[in-house]
C-alpha cells in the first residue's frame, strides 16, 4: 500500500502516540469508576480532575467550567438547548449563522419547532457573519448568540472578539462553537467574553468519544444527560476517563509550540492554494484569504463534482473531502458553500485538504501534481466543460 | 461503499466522449442537483452500433454512465429500451441506496437519446409514450 | 502495592486485554472518519458496521436497530425522552419502577415537570415489581413501560418476559435498561418482546464512553443529540470508532461459555453469602435469593455504616460498593434499599460487592475474613450497637 | 477524596469507647441520616480530663470525632467551647464539601456533652445558651 497523505485534519486527526500512551493505564490498569470510595476510583478521579484543569487553563477557565460530554456535537445540543430551555422565562430568541456546523443549525431548527424563535445571521462571500445584522437582530427576548469559532469548512475565522462585546455588552449568553478552531488558535475566554465553548479532542489528535463544554461559572443552563451525580450534577454518566485523560494530554501537546506550528502550516498552505493555481484553472479559493484556520485550503474546481474528485484522489493515496451533496448524505451541496454565495453547480465541485503537523511540503507538491491530472481527465469527461468550451 | 465493480468503471469509464454525428443525443440531469449525463447513439438499422457519453457527477454516475452504454452497445433499439435503472445498478453488482439515482439517471439518458433519435428520425420506438426526459430522479428514492 | 481484589464490577469492569487489541489500530492507524469518502474513512466505517451487527446478533436484533451512544445514561435518556416526545400526541403517560438508575429516575422526573405524567411501580421485600400493579397502571394515555431487566444495586432480575408479554398486548412500547444485564444474562429482544433495550460497554470488560440503544424497527423515537447524519441520523456526532469496535469485541467475548462463567460465579457467590452469614450475625442479604444478577451479593451489616466499611476494605485491598448515603453524593440512602423496605439506618449499612470473571475462591474467603474483623471493629465503636446490647 | 489525616484518624481513631462514670455525655446525629456521635467526658476543675466517643458514621465522621476528642483534651471547659467545626475539619487537613456537616456533627457533639454536665453539674458554661443539640447539622451545607 502506498503511504497515505492524509489532507483531511478537519474531519478527524489520528490520535498521537503520546496521547495514546497516557491513556492506555486507564484501560484496565487504572481502570475504577471515578465515583468509586476506593483507591482505584479516587485515582482515576484524580486523572479526571487534573485533565479538567488542564484544558480549563489552554483556555483560561476554571477547571470547575470544564464539563465532559461525548463530543462537539453533544456539547453543541448541551449549550443551545441547555441554555434555551433554562432561559425562556427571560425570552425565547436565539441568534446565530448560517455557515454554523448541523450540530447547531439543526438544534435551533429544533428549538425553532418547540416555539423559539431563531435568527441565521447571514454571511459575506468569504462567510464572515455581518456584526450590523448581529446588532440589529438583537432583541428583549434574545437570550442565546451562538457563533462558531472558525468554520470546518472553509476555514474563515469569525470576528469573536467583536461579538463577545456585543453579547457582553446587552447581556446575552455567547456561546462558540470551537470544534475547529481548539487548538490551532489561543483562546482566552475571558478576553473574548466567551460564555459557553465547544471542543471535540479528535480533532486535534486526542480520541474520538470525548469532548467538552465549556460553561462560565454563574451561566443558567440545564443539563442534557441527566441521571447519575457525576460533573457535578450537570452531566451523568460513567465518565470516560481514558478518553478525558487523552483529551487533556491532546490539548497540552496541541499548543506546545503553537505559532511555530501554524507558521509551517499556512506555508503549506499557502504553497498547496498556490499550486494549484498556477496549475489549474477555472478554480476559485473558498472562505477568506488571511483570516482562516493555519491549515485549512477549500476550493471549488468548476465544471466537475466533488465526489468524483475525491474518489480519484483516493486512489493516489491522497484523503480529502468535499461539500458536494454527494458526500453529505444530502441533496443538497454544503450550506457553507451556498451561504458565501456559490451557486449550486460550482458548490459541488469544492474540495477541502486540511492539513495538518504531519504533512510535508513534498505532499503538497504530490496532491499539486496529481490534482492536475485528476481535474483534466474529470474536465474532459464533463458534458459542462464541454459546453463551456463550446461556448466561448 | 461502492461495490469493487463501481470502482473499476469510474477509474476506467468505458465509451467516453462525443459523437459528432450522433443520430441520437440524450442529456439529462441538472448541475444544481450534482449531475448530468449526456448520451450520444449512433443507430444503424435498428442497431445501436455506436454509443458514448459524458458525465458531470459522483463516482456512481460515472460508473451507471459507463456500464449503461456498455450495455446498449450493439443491441437493438427494443433491447436498449428494456434496460432498467436495476439492471444497470445490478450489472454494477449493486449501488448504496442514495446512490439509486444515478442509475435511474443512467436509464433516463438512453432512453432520452432514443426519443431524440425517434424525434429527429421519425422511427416510432415502442415505450416511450409516457417518458418524460424532465422527470427528475431525485424524486425516486 | 498488595493485588486489589476487585469486588465492583457492577460499578464498572478492566477492559479485556483483547478488547484493548482490537481498539488500539482505530486510534492512530485506521483513524479515518467514517464519514468519509477515501478508503481510511470507509474501513472505519465497516468497522462500524461490523461491530454492530456482532452486538444486533448477541440479542436477536437486527444491526439496522442497534444505535450507538456515549453510555447507558444517554441510551436510557435517549429511550424515555425520545419516546415520550415522539408520541405525546397519543399520551403523556409513563410507567416506570421505584428501583430504577438515576438515569431513567430523573429522566422521568424532568418529563413530569414537562407534564407528563409517571407511574413509579413499587417492589416487593426482593425488589421485583409489582405485575398487577403494573396492569392497573396502564391507562389509554400510556405510551411507555420502562423497566431495568436486573438492579445495579441488588441484582435482582425483573420478570422481563411477563412485562414484555403486558406491554405489547396492550400496544405500549417497552424499554429496559439492561445495561447490567447484558454480558451476565442471554437477552432475545424478541422472545421477549423488547421494543428499546439500553447497554453500557464498561460493565462487559468493553471500554468506557460507548454504550448502545436498540430501538425495534418501528419504533417511534426522537433523537436525542442532534446535528450530523450519523447512525442514520439518529444520534449525531463523529463516532468513536475505537470504542465501538471494543464494544462489539467485549459483548462477543463476554457471551462466550456463558453458561460455564456464570456458573462459576453463583459459587462463588453463593460462597461470599455464606461465607459472610456463618461468620458475621445482625446481617441481611438484599435482592431475591435466586432471581438475582449471578455474579451480585448485597448485605446490610447492621448498626455500622456503609462507607467506613468500604474505606476499611479499601486498606485491606478490597474495592466494593455501597448503598449509604455518604457513596451516593445525597444524604439519602440508596433508593433502592428503602424501596424495598429497609429502614434508614440499616439501609446505610449495606455493602455490595459484585463479582466478575477475574474472581476466585480464595479471594471470597480472604474478603469473609476481613470483613469479620472489620464489622467487628466498626461495631465496636458504633453508639448503635452498644445500645442495641445495652437493650438485650 | 480524604486528605491523609483524615484517613490516618479514621484507621486509627484516638480515643474510641465508653466513660463508666462520664460528667457529661454528648448523643448528636440521627441513624437516618447515617451519622450518630456520641461523646463522653470527664471534667475535673473546669478541666476535660477524659473524653472517649462512639461514632456510627463514614469515615469522615469517625475522623472528625477522633480529631475533635483529641483537640478537648486536658482543654478547659472554655477552650473546648471555642472549638468549632472549622477548627475540626482544618485540623484534619480539610473535608470535602460535601462532608463538612461531619466536623460540625463533632462541634455538636462536643457542646452537647458539656450542656449534659452543665445540667447535672449546674456549672454554667458561656456560649450554650443558645446551643440546640437537636439542630441537623445537614441543613449547614
Ligand atoms: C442499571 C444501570 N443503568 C444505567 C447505568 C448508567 O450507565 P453509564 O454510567 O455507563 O452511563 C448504570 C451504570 O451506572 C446502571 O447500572
Ligand atoms: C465546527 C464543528 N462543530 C461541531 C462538530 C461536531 O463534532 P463531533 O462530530 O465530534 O461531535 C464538528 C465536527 O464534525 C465541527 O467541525
Amino acid at each position: 500500500m502506498k503511504k497515505l497523505i492524509y489532507m483531511d485534519n478537519a474531519a478527524t486527526t489520528p490520535t498521537r502516540q503520546e496521547v495514546l500512551d497516557d491513556m492506555l493505564p486507564y484501560f484496565n490498569i487504572q481502570y475504577g469508576n471515578p465515583s468509586s470510595v476506593y483507591s482505584l476510583g479516587s485515582r482515576s478521579r484524580t486523572a479526571v480532575e487534573k485533565s479538567r484543569e488542564i484544558i480549563g487553563n489552554m483556555i483560561n477557565a476554571g477547571e470547575r467550567e470544564i464539563f465532559f460530554t461525548a463530543g462537539g456535537t453533544e456539547a453543541d445540543n448541551w449549550a443551545v438547548r441547555g441554555v434555551a430551555y433554562a432561559n425562556k422565562d427571560k425570552g425565547n430568541h436565539i441568534i446565530t449563522s448560517k455557515v454554523e456546523h448541523q450540530g447547531i443549525i439543526h438544534t435551533c431548527e429544533y428549538l425553532e419547532k418547540q416555539g423559539f424563535a431563531v435568527t441565521y445571521l447571514d454571511v459575506d462571500e468569504y462567510g464572515i457573519v455581518d456584526l450590523e445584522q448581529l446588532e440589529e437582530s438583537i432583541t428583549d427576548e434574545t437570550i442565546l448568540i451562538s457563533i462558531m469559532f472558525a468554520n470546518n469548512e472553509i476555514g474563515t475565522v469569525q470576528p469573536i472578539k467583536e461579538i463577545g462585546e456585543i453579547a457582553k455588552e446587552r447581556n446575552i449568553y455567547f456561546h462558540t462553537d470551537a470544534v475547529q478552531a481548539i487548538g490551532n488558535i489561543r483562546i482566552d475566554v475571558d478576553e473574548l467574553n466567551i460564555d459557553m465553548l465547544s471542543m471535540a479532542a479528535h480533532k486535534f489528535h486526542g480520541p474520538k468519544g470525548i469532548g467538552a463544554l465549556y460553561i462560565r461559572r454563574g451561566v443558567k443552563i440545564d443539563p442534557l444527560i441527566i441521571g447519575g451525580g457525576q460533573e457535578r450534577n450537570r452531566r451523568a454518566g460513567t465518565e470516560n476517563v481514558p478518553g478525558i485523560v487523552g483529551m487533556g494530554k491532546a490539548i497540552e501537546l496541541a499548543y506546545e509550540n503553537l505559532d511555530e506550528k501554524n507558521e509551517k502550516l499556512i506555508q503549506l498552505r499557502e504553497r498547496l492554494i498556490k499550486g494549484i493555481f498556477d496549475n489549474i484553472d477555472h478554480v476559485r479559493l473558498n472562505g477568506h484569504p488571511t483570516k482562516r484556520l493555519p491549515g485549512n485550503v477549500n476550493i471549488c474546481f468548476e465544471f466537475i463534482e466533488g465526489e468524483s474528485l475525491l474518489l480519484s484522489l483516493d486512489m493516489e493515496g491522497i484523503a480529502g473531502s468535499s461539500g458536494s451533496a454527494c458526500t453529505s448524505g444530502t441533496l443538497e451541496p454544503s450550506h457553507v458553500l451556498l451561504s458565501i454565495g456559490l451557486p449550486h453547480e460550482i458548490a459541488h465541485g469544492s474540495l477541502r485538504l486540511s492539513l495538518g503537523d504531519n504533512n510535508t511540503a513534498e505532499e503538497v507538491d504530490y496532491v499539486v501534481e496529481k490534482l492536475v491530472g485528476i481535474v483534466s481527465r474529470l474536465r474532459a469527461m464533463s458534458p459542462l466543460y464541454e459546453q463551456f468550451k463550446g461556448g466561448n | 461503499m461502492y461495490s469493487e465493480k463501481v470502482m473499476e468503471h469510474f477509474h476506467n469509464p468505458r465509451n467516453v466522449g462525443e459523437i459528432e454525428d450522433a443520430d441520437g443525443i440524450g442529456n439529462v440531469g441538472n448541475p444544481r442537483c450534482g449531475d448530468i449525463m449526456k448520451m450520444y447513439l449512433k443507430i444503424e438499422d435498428d442497431t445501436i452500433v455506436d454509443v458514448k457519453f459524458k458525465t458531470f457527477g459522483c463516482g456512481s454516475a460515472i460508473a451507471s454512465s459507463s456500464m449503461a452504454t456498455e450495455l446498449i452497445k450493439g443491441k437493438t433499439i427494443d433491447e436498449a429500451m428494456n434496460i432498467t435503472n436495476k439492471a444497470v445498478a445490478g450489472a454494477l453488482d449493486g449501488l448504496p441506496p442514495i446512490k439509486m439515482h444515478c442509475s435511474i439517471l443512467a436509464e433516463q439518458a438512453i432512453k432520452s437519446a432514443l426519443l431524440d433519435y425517434s424525434q429527429k428520425s421519425g422511427v416510432h420506438i415502442d415505450g416511450l409514450e409516457d417518458f418524460d426526459p424532465t422527470d427528475d430522479p431525485h424524486d425516486h428514492h
